[in-house]
């Protein structure tokens, strides 16, 4: 069991983003910068980040949705990264996805039965006779009837249409899931209802999550390890009791201090402490030295400088000069 | 002390294809000066809308205030002339709203549109307008105010233009501004950045602000005194510290109880429990039946609940709240 | 954990919802009427009134109404116009439907692999759609008719080659957009290839517009070859509405209806098509229709 | 990417379409059922065998094609488009006369449509359930549908006989002598038909799409945050919304270029306007072919430069673009 379910070495994306006069070189934007990190299964890693830190293109290089333009990705022994195209369709019923937006992932044309039944038909999974009766479970086990099986996708609310992501991406029995933010175009008192569901899920079907997450105490309900992540990089990976109580790295401190809470009141006086100034820097211009030297509270000459690689403190990984203690 | 502004048993409707239908009802609220007032709720509750009244700025079509009375510091604004409602919207009241990537208009200079407000607010010289553009802009905290001013929004990040919708909001020293989701929309770090930088402006400028919101966290850390609003209506109100930690409505629980916040479980090796949740989804407003809304996601509803919608009443209780079961444990 | 039972409700596909709404649309239902009643006329008339056009009935000029054997007069030649209006209506729709289907063809080929393959690909078909849009389409299509003689083939293929770039880009807006919608990269997460994707995915949500501009475009390939017809381009050999118009000009002075009466007729059959078109437009876009 | 630099990859890229266009034409004259040569000199042209010899020595037409395209090339890149042998003139100085009287009608029209359809629009749009706003609607898909010849010749009926108070013919009296001020008068007053009859039709379509562009804007966050400010509801109109709805406004415009002269040329048949469209119709009944093409190639050099003059607006009108942002 301490074989890692998908794991991913050094994995770089660039984008071209158009080209500096008319035959001139083309601009990269490079939105992961050498990623490594392991999914052990049966647990939960969250790739957690604000917009713009490449959490999302990471998740999406690495089950090949999105062209890596470097590094390696192992699912279960196999190098996703080199299988040919034919290849990659067959394994894509062990990798399923839930998107972020319930209101655009679901083909507004399709009944959403059909939409759930999709996978199986394109995979092959099944007799074809059997995959009503598997759609049907599926809609149980989401928290669906099946008699709403006939119905398009505009007939839902947010937090059903998620449920039928969720009941769409179970329907191959897959072993990895990767959630993209499922939860964060929800409205609070259903973004609890579908976390409990995922997890639920997980410990029904043994699943594996990749979850990608912006919002720490979303992070911290649902994930076993968690890395961190700064403009394409990671900048501290730990499991969630570490991360959570010895917070190495200064950025994650400050996502720590704007995480949700109820215990900061104003009747008290509270005030933030350790804010971080400024915007993130653009990543086509990325600073020479570390990525979060320019906001940094504790930054000094060294970070400006020198890009600290992520090196191993025992519990926690962190790329950081100046740990914190 | 005489309050602010005040709505007084306000209702609105909408025309919408499903018929009338009311989007807010019977919604009484006070905003003391300098003080700050949250208003927390689902998509759909009323609160956006809340604030639109506030600023007279209901469309219409398709929008009506068919009833209630809104005082500002002592004058009836319900009903009050188109060019009364300008001199106060952006003179005295300033609005900030939830997409800083959009509400500022493409086209022209960051510095042409505050300064288009300061012009039209006080009689001064484009000149001296200028000035002042760049003072806003400082005191938001943008750094080299003077070049920013001629900067086109496309070219500021998300929180760069939510500050300078607040210097646009400040800039002719207003005694209310409505927030209506000023963070929702930027990332936690300059989420923290903007409500510092609310907090500065209030202590500065003793601005009073009411802090539309869906996040409880925001409430605790920002507001005063609450409204929570469910299906049009206030459900209970009061301190932001009594709300907090002594809900009595149980949709105000389950809000607060379905939040992931940050705990000390979070470092222990064992996973947490699993959410509180609220079943169900809010009903649409043209199903809106007789009883309490809440009475189909609700574990206390009973057939009362279903009959006869309750009132917000104190009494009883340490606040406002309306529910016939307000304060049992569910 | 579930939700409330709810009433089991009907499912409202999005097409159905908009052909709803598109009945409820007063103005787009009076031009689908039009539109049916003057197909059917051109169709059936002859069952009523079946005479041979290129014959001489009248003296020539005679104004309608002057002699009840030919009630909306007679052209130059002495012809009944409601017998030349009854012939030259189907060449004239035959060709505005021929050369919108060509374009359609066209423009969503072109525009559909621009905007999913995106790249040089996009490039060059965009290159060369701008092409086309440069040259004055009517220009153009007066060329090919010039060089490779007039009929009625000929024409529909030369107003469908100048007409299909505004398809194209329609088209290939769409697909830029709804390309990077999450239900196409869901398509591909459950295995579907690039022909699935373009065809079944993304073809059927771009539909809306397109339809729109169908609609549209079967309208301006009739005025198209109205044009064409005025300018003396038109199948000699066959009567069309424009043909009338071209013939009888020159006498325009003495006698203006066998110039307006053909004319009215093309005018009708446009305005009802963008009377369907505008409806199925509001019909598609409910955002705009609340506004 | 600087001013300059964009106008000069611009030319160039236009210069690219030009070259396309008349790689297109000698494609059009050899793929021209017959001889090339009979294409050339036109069918009506009552040529000699000495003549057509000579045509074939010039094009060069015994030689492989390719080389043939090149003598083509060659022969365009020095503006010669051939010879008229119906007019009997080189096919350039014909177009040196006509293009400027289609340039003005074609301008003139484009104009005037766009004032009045946009202001048209922006009324309309104040109220999208008003009666102005269905008067608008209608009108546009009236102006839209007929055909716009069919315009011109009833404009003519009413005008030559009912109230003569327009021209209905010509660009100038048959016996005008005068010049500067006067002229210009006499050609305004022949305009006006013309021009009126060209307009309708792109009135309506300006109309129609600055009243959807003005909804879609009058819906946006920023009109929302003008209002909050205390704007009026004028400067709300037309300074803040208008000043973004025009950005579509212009991009159709741009795109209506080749539409302008495909009409234009109808309304020269319709109104004896001795402009290009003209020239095309009686190379089209005379089977010119050199005239033909040589105005095709015109009236497309025409749209690429008007097409520079809109990107160069748009990026003048859109700041997004003129500093390089998304």
């Amino acid at each position: 069991m301490n074989q890692p379910l998908l794991s991913a070495r050094d994995l770089e994306v660039s984008f071209e983003i158009g080209r500096k006069g008319l035959f001139g070189q083309p601009r990269l934007l490079r939105a992961v910068r050498g990623v490594d990190f392991d999914l052990m299964p049966g647990r939960t890693l969250g790739l957690v980040g604000e917009s713009g830190s490449g959490k999302t293109t990471t998740a999406m290089a690495a089950i090949r949705l999105t062209p890596p333009t470097g590094g390696s990705v192992t699912f279960d022994g196999d190098d996703l990264l080199t299988l040919t195209p034919e290849a990659m369709r067959a394994h894509r019923r062990h990798l399923q996805v839930i998107f972020q937006d319930p209101y655009s992932s679901l083909n507004p044309r399709e009944r959403v039965g059909a939409i759930v039944r999709e996978p199986l038909d394109l995979m092959d999974v099944g007799d074809p006779a059997g995959r009503d009766a598997r759609v049907r479970e599926l809609f149980s086990l989401v928290g669906l009837r099946p008699d709403q099986m006939a119905l398009f996708p505009h007939q839902f609310s947010g937090g059903q249409r998620q449920r039928i992501s969720i009941a769409r991406a179970l329907a191959t029995n897959p072993r990895l899931i990767v959630c993209d933010e499922p939860v964060s175009a929800l409205d609070v008192a259903i973004q609890a209802q579908i976390l409990n569901l995922l997890r639920r899920l997980q410990d029904e079907f043994g699943l594996s999550y990749l979850f990608i997450s912006h919002d720490l105490g979303v992070v911290q309900f649902i994930c076993d390890d968690i890395a961190v992540m700064y403009l394409g990089e990671i900048v501290e990976y730990a499991d969630r009791p570490t991360l959570f109580s010895k917070p190495r790295h200064p950025y994650t401190a400050v996502l720590l201090e704007a995480a949700p809470s109820l215990a900061r009141r104003k009747s008290a006086g509270y005030r933030r402490a350790g804010m971080v100034k400024g915007d993130l820097p653009s990543p086509m211009n990325l600073p020479k030295g570390c990525a979060f030297a320019s906001r940094c509270p504790n930054a000094q000459a060294r970070c400006r400088e020198e890009a600290p690689a992520l090196r191993d403190l025992g519990e926690s990984r962190v790329a950081c000069h100046f740990p914190l203690g | 002390m005489n309050p602010l502004m005040s709505l007084q048993d306000l209702r609105v409707e909408f025309d919408t294809r499903h018929g009338r239908v009311t989007a807010l009802s019977g919604v009484s609220l006070d905003v003391m000066p300098g003080e700050t007032l949250g208003i927390v709720g689902e998509s759909g509750c009323g609160k956006s809308i809340t604030a639109l009244a506030m600023m007279g700025l209901i469309p219409n079509p398709p929008g009506h205030l068919t009833e209630g009375t809104i005082t500002f510091d002592g004058e009836d604004i319900t009903r009050a002339p188109a060019r009364r409602m300008r001199q106060l919207r952006g003179g005295e009241i300033a609005m900030i709203f939830q997409e800083p990537m959009t509400s500022l208009n493409p086209v022209f200079t960051v510095g042409d549109q505050i300064a288009e407000s300061i012009l039209l607010h006080q009689d001064i010289s484009r000149a001296e307008a200028d000035k002042q553009v760049v003072e806003l802009l400082e005191t938001v905290g943008i750094p080299e105010p003077a070049a920013r001013a001629r900067t086109y929004p496309h070219q500021l990040s998300g929180g760069m233009r939510q500050r300078v919708m607040i210097a646009m909001a400040i800039s002719c020293r207003p005694k209310l501004l409505i927030a209506d989701e000023p963070t929702t929309a930027l990332d936690v770090t300059v989420q923290a950045q903007i409500f510092d930088l609310m907090r500065d402006i209030q202590q500065k400028f003793g601005v009073a602000i009411v802090l539309i919101t869906h996040d409880m966290g925001a409430i605790a850390e920002m507001t005063d005194r609450v409204a929570v609003m469910y299906a049009g209506r206030v459900i209970e109100q009061g301190l932001s510290d009594q709300i907090l930690d002594d809900p009595l409505h149980p949709y105000t629980r389950g809000l607060i109880g379905c939040i992931p916040v940050l705990g000390r479980a979070a470092a222990s090796a064992d996973r947490l429990p699993p959410l509180a949740e609220i079943p169900g989804v809010v009903p649409p407003l043209h199903l809106l039946g007789k009883g309490c809304a809440f009475a189909d996601r609700c574990a206390l509803a009973d057939d009362r609940c279903r009959a006869d919608r309750p009132l917000l009443s104190a009494a009883g209780h340490g606040h406002p709240v309306a529910c016939h079961h307000a304060g049992v444990p569910a | 954990m579930t939700d409330t039972p709810a009433p089991r409700i009907e499912a409202v596909s999005p097409l159905r919802e908009a052909w709803q709404q598109f009945l409820r649309n007063k103005p787009a239902v009076a031009g689908l009427v039009l539109l049916v009643a003057i197909v059917a006329f051109v169709l059936y008339g002859r069952y009523f009134v079946d005479a041979d056009p290129y014959r001489i009935v009248w003296a020539p000029l005679s104004a309608p109404g002057a002699n009840e054997a030919v009630p909306l007069g007679t052209d130059f030649l002495g012809r009944d116009m409601l017998v030349l209006l009854l012939k030259g209506g189907a060449p004239t729709i035959a060709v505005g439907l021929s050369a919108a289907l060509l374009t359609v063809i066209i423009g969503i080929s072109v525009g559909a692999l621009a905007g999913y393959f995106g790249g040089w690909i996009d490039d060059l078909l965009m290159r060369f759609t701008e092409f086309f849009q440069v040259l004055p389409a009517l220009l153009f299509a007066m060329v090919l008719v010039t060089l490779f003689a007039p009929s009625l083939v000929t024409i529909s293929f030369a107003i469908g080659i100048v007409s299909w770039p505004a398809t194209a880009r329609l088209t290939r807006a769409e697909f830029l957009r709804i390309r990077e919608l999450e239900y196409v990269t869901a398509a591909r997460s459950i295995g579907a290839g690039n022909q699935r994707i373009i065809w079944k995915v993304i073809l059927p949500n771009a539909l809306p517009p397109l339809i729109v501009s169908a609609a549209l475009t079967v309208g301006v390939a009739i005025l198209f070859e109205a044009g064409l017809s005025f300018l003396g381009l038109g199948d000699p050999n066959t009567i069309s509405w424009g043909l009338m118009i071209g013939q009888n000009r020159s006498f325009l002075l003495e006698a203006w209806w066998p110039v307006a009466i053909p004319g009215m007729a093309i005018f009708l059959t446009v305005f009802a098509v963008s009377l369907v078109g505008d409806g199925l437009n509001d019909a598609f876009n409910p955002k705009l229709r609340s506004r | 990417m600087g001013l300059s630099s964009y106008i000069l990859r611009r030319l160039f890229y236009g210069l690219i379409l030009m070259l396309g266009v008349v790689v297109l034409n000698f494609f059009l004259i050899h793929a021209a059922p017959g001889d090339a040569a009979e294409v050339i000199a036109g069918e009506m042209g009552g040529t000699t065998e000495e003549m057509m010899a000579q045509i074939r020595a010039h094009y060069g037409l015994d030689q492989p094609l390719l080389w043939q395209l090149w003598l083509y090339l060659k022969q365009v890149a020095v503006l010669d488009l051939g010879t008229s042998y119906h007019f009997n003139r080189p096919v350039t100085e014909l177009i040196a006369q006509r293009i400027w009287p289609t340039v003005l009608l074609a301008m003139s029209a484009q104009l005037v449509a766009m004032l009045i359809g946009v202001v048209m629009g922006v009324l309309a749009s104040r109220k999208p359930q008003g009666a102005f706003s269905g008067f608008v609607s209608v009108f546009s898909t009236v102006g839209y549908a007929a055909p716009v010849f069919w315009t011109g010749l009833m404009l003519v009926i009413l005008f030559a006989a009912t109230i003569p108070i327009f021209p209905v013919e010509g660009m100038v009296s048959a016996r005008f002598r005068g010049s500067g001020l006067a002229y210009a008068l006499n050609v305004a007053h022949h305009l006006v038909l013309p021009a009126t009859t060209l307009g309708i039709l792109f009135l309506a379509q300006y109309a129609r799409l600055s009243r959807t562009a003005m909804i879609e804007v009058l819906g946006a966050d920023y009109i929302r945050t003008a209002r909050a400010k205390g704007l009026g509801e004028g400067k709300v109109t037309f300074r803040h919304a208008l000043r973004n709805a025009v950005l579509p406004i212009l991009t159709v415009a741009g795109l209506q270029f080749g539409n302008l002269i495909s009409g234009a040329l109808l309304v020269e048949t319709v109104f004896n306007w001795p402009g290009m469209g003209r020239l095309a119709f009686d190379s089209v009944l005379r089977r010119d072919y050199p005239t033909l093409l040589g105005v095709l190639f015109c009236a497309s050099a025409v749209v690429v430069i008007a097409n520079l003059v809109t990107d160069l607006s748009y990026r003048f009108a859109d700041p997004r673009i003129r500093t390089g942002g998304r």
